[in-house]
This record gives structure tokens, C-alpha cells and sequence, in this order.
């Protein structure tokens, strides 16, 4: 194969990626799922800070919510992962079994001074900080969407 | 192994080795712990070779910190990458950790 | 990011990834678009022999066949990959915009003594032996279809 | 640079770097093909820097062995790996071509 450092040949304009998947309520499968998803935004060119820091950040607060709130850690319940990325923007979309929360209310400003010594409570803030866009809705199970635009 | 600690001086120093997040933030809350309660009181926590780290590994610093002020000990930070910096600013804890740049000068601080 | 060399925590099972692009019929793309379908072979584990052999070699005859063949290098005419992959098997679909071709009539045994010295003629010959199975139909388009099963 | 062409002694030795597919086999055709012209009878075609060939890329290799032959010239492959190997049995080409385990083996066999 050719190295990944040598790419030979014309670059993909429309490249389009998707991936899904299912992983039981348990915490321990959060990091390979976030390094799939990671690898699928290399590929497509996103910046490092993007690769290193948003992408992974964000969905692991997006996982560890849907195993520990939505799901309560029942193993048999599960949680779906979709990403959906291509040159322009990354949809990614956490769907835990659990009946839901209000946005609007559980988002608080993780800086204010009583917050800021808080041990809990960053979650959504940093989605809402790290991604461009994060809409919480139901379709068959609590589905928490993520979308962030490609940087170069 | 995601958590290398050492006795450097009267220092206890952490490693974090990849990430720190809500998979294994309960060992490094733990090994702090039983080292606190051995009665040590000076901690520097080394980022140099850590991923990323999330909001429940923010929360676990936050926790140390106040349990180590609470033994009359005293916590640092060193080895911030430039992710892990902007990580700390966006959630403004850069004001509430003592952070240095490298671990000399974290070490020095004490 | 977690090294790839180290992953950590638990194994994914249901992982499925799928790719979807276009290219203009230029045979310089094709090096890409076969880089980007062996990483997702690579990322699902499939064996070394797979990821640089079969998979490459299988998918530059289809897409130069609907490049040249299909679209006769007509640059406007685009080619479409899809590609789906998940712990079972790959299954590659090279869509051109050609009136198609009997793939019983043009698949020849290329190791006969009088094909053997033969210039062409060898590329479903290759698709069909690197591959578990060929498939040709019209859908939108000209479609040849690859299904692999995948080895450890 | 996909191809690196050397005199080693009387022999024309060729590497191919990367992939030998649709999209670059011509530049090879025509490297060999003015080196016959040119009088050039002996020639290697090394592969330890490939990675995988195309129908078109075996088509190239057959055409030339034919052109060479014609000319009283003399084809010799070597440094196939075992994907490349697996490609030329199922084509049958292995046994049409005179292919080498190592560089030196090629050299010495003309
Ligand atoms: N998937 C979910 N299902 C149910 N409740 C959720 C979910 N995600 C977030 N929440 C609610 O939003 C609150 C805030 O979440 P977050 O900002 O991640 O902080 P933390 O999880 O540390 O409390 C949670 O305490 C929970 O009540
Ligand atoms: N996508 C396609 N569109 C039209 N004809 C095709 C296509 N793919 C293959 N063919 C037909 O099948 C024949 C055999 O193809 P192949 O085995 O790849 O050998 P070659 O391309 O070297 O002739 C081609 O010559 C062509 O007539």
C-alpha cells in the first residue's frame, strides 16, 4: 500500500463517510468507539485540534451520558453511534435508550464562579463549547446529535 | 498501566499515560488517595504523555485538589499540551489549578 | 489520540463503516480511492494479504473498467464507489455511466495457454479470483458489485 | 519519481516504486522501450519497492518481455513479495516470466 505520508495520485473532493455501530452500557468500549471516529475525520483532512480535541472530547461526553444517565449502566441496554462526515461537516449522533432530558435546562455556564468548583456538571458545556451544534431529540431512543464543520 | 506515580524528593509525582476519562478517572482519584492518606501532602500531575481528558477527568482534578488543600497539601499541573491548555481555559479551571509548563518548574514551585 | 498500536478498552463488535464518493473519469484517481477503502478494510481488521492485496488489485480493475470502459474517459461522466464494510464482509459497489456488458461473456479464463500471453483481458478474471463474488447489474447506472468475506 | 532506472554493468536495471496500475504504466513502457531503442538488451524489473500491480501493470510487463524478446533482449523480475507472487500464480504469469528471489540472483542468472 501506498504510506499515508505519500499520498500519489488526484485528491477526493466528495468523499462522503459513514459509520455506525452498537456498543453495550459499559464505559470501557468508549475509547476504541472515539478513535474510529477520530480516524474517519484524519482521513477527510480535519485539523489536528479538531481530530485531538473537539471530536474526542465531545463524543466521549456524549457516550459517558447515554451508558450513565440514559442508560443507567444497564448492560443490556445499548447505545447506537452514527458519523456521518464528509469535507464539510461531521454529524455524529449518540442514541441511548433512556426517556430524555431538556437541553435548554441541563446546559448550565460551566465557568461561573459557583460552577467552576463543581466536580460534575461540564458535560453538555463542553459539547456545546468543543462542537458547532448540539440538538438533543427522540427517534426511536434519546438521540443527542453533534455537528461540527470541517477546519482546515 | 495508565498510571505511572513516583517519589521524587518529598514530591509525589503522576503520570498520566493516555487518556483521562470517565473509564479509569476513578484509579487516578484512588492512587491520589491512598498516597494522601500515607501522608503525603505534595502532588504534581504530569500531562506530557496524556490524549485527551473529559469532563468526569476535569472533575476528578477538581476533587483531588479540594481533598489535598483539605489535608493542608498542595496539588500542580504540568506538561499541558496546547489541546489540554485550551481545554482548561474553556472550562476556565486554569484559574482554579497552579499549572507550569514543564515539570522542573512545577517541581521548583513547591 | 491513543496510539493505534496500543488500543485500549474494550473491542467493537458491531462496527459497520460505509464510504460513498465520485470521482470524474480520470484514471489518477484511482490510487486515492483505493487507499481510502483499504483503511477502512484495515480499521475492520481484515487480514494484511486482503487489506494489500485483494482489495486493492480487485477495486483498481473495476474502477478503471468504468473509467475506461464504461465512461470511455469521457471527464464529465463521473464514477460512484460505495463501499460497506463491517466485521463479515466488504462489499464494493463501482457504479459508471456506460451501457454495461455481459460479465458471463466477458469474464475469460486468463491462464489458458492462449490467454496467458495476452496483453489485457485479465481484470474480471483478477476480480473474480481475489473476490468471493462478482456481480453486474444496471441500477442508475452501470453497477459492478465485489463481495468479500474477510479473513483474520 | 515512479520508476528509477540504473546500468548495472550491461543490465538495465528498473525499480518500480509504489503501485504499477493503469495510471502509470505507460511512463514504464516507454522508460524500457527507449532503452531497447537505444540498444539496451538486458533488463531487471526490480519489485522490492512495489506495492501492488494491476491487470494493465501485468499487461505492460507481458508486452515488454514480448518487445524485448523480439529484439534478441533478455527479461529477468526479481524481489516479488508474496502478494506479488500470489498475483503471478493466479495468472499463470509465473510461468511465463523468469523471476528471482533477490537482485543478485537476477543479476548473476542473465
Ligand atoms: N443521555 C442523557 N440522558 C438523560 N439525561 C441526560 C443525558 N445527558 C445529559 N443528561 C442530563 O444532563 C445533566 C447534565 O449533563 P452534563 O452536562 O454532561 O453533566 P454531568 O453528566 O456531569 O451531570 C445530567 O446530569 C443529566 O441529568
Ligand atoms: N464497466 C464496464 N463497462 C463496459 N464494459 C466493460 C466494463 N467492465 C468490463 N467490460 C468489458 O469486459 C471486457 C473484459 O474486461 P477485463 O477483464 O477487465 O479486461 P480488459 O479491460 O483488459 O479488456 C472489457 O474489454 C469490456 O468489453
Amino acid at each position: 500500500m501506498t504510506s499515508p505520508d505519500r499520498p500519489r495520485g488526484l485528491p477526493l473532493r466528495s468523499l462522503h463517510l459513514a459509520l455506525e455501530l452498537e456498543i453495550p452500557s459499559d464505559v470501557r468500549y468508549i475509547e476504541r468507539v472515539v478513535e474510529m471516529v477520530a480516524r474517519q475525520c484524519e482521513h477527510l483532512a480535519y485539523s489536528t485540534r479538531q481530530v485531538s480535541l473537539n471530536v474526542p472530547v465531545a463524543l466521549t461526553e456524549a457516550l459517558s451520558n447515554a451508558i450513565l444517565r440514559g442508560n443507567r449502566e444497564h448492560v443490556s441496554k445499548r447505545v447506537q453511534v452514527r458519523c456521518d462526515v464528509n469535507r464539510d461537516r461531521l454529524v455524529l449522533e449518540v442514541v441511548d435508550e433512556g426517556t430524555g432530558f431538556d437541553l435548554a435546562e441541563c446546559l448550565v455556564d460551566a465557568t461561573s464562579p459557583e460552577n467552576v468548583v463543581r466536580e460534575d456538571g461540564r458535560g453538555l458545556f463542553l459539547m456545546a463549547q468543543l462542537m458547532d451544534r448540539v440538538e438533543r431529540f427522540a427517534n426511536h431512543g434519546n438521540v443527542v446529535r453533534l455537528t461540527m464543520r470541517r477546519h482546515d | 498501566m495508565s498510571f505511572a506515580l513516583r517519589k521524587q524528593g518529598e514530591i509525589v509525582v503522576v503520570d498520566v499515560e493516555g487518556q483521562l476519562i470517565v473509564g479509569n478517572r476513578q484509579e487516578l482519584k484512588q492512587k491520589v488517595l491512598d498516597e494522601l492518606e500515607r501522608g503525603e501532602k505534595k502532588f504534581l500531575i504530569d500531562f506530557s504523555q496524556t490524549g485527551y481528558i473529559d469532563s468526569s477527568g476535569l472533575g476528578v482534578l477538581v476533587s483531588l485538589s479540594k481533598k489535598i488543600r483539605e489535608q493542608g497539601g498542595e496539588l500542580r499541573l504540568a506538561n499541558l499540551n496546547d489541546d489540554l491548555k485550551t481545554l482548561f481555559e474553556l472550562t476556565k479551571l486554569d484559574t482554579l489549578f497552579q499549572i507550569a509548563d514543564t515539570r522542573e518548574r512545577a517541581l521548583e514551585s513547591f
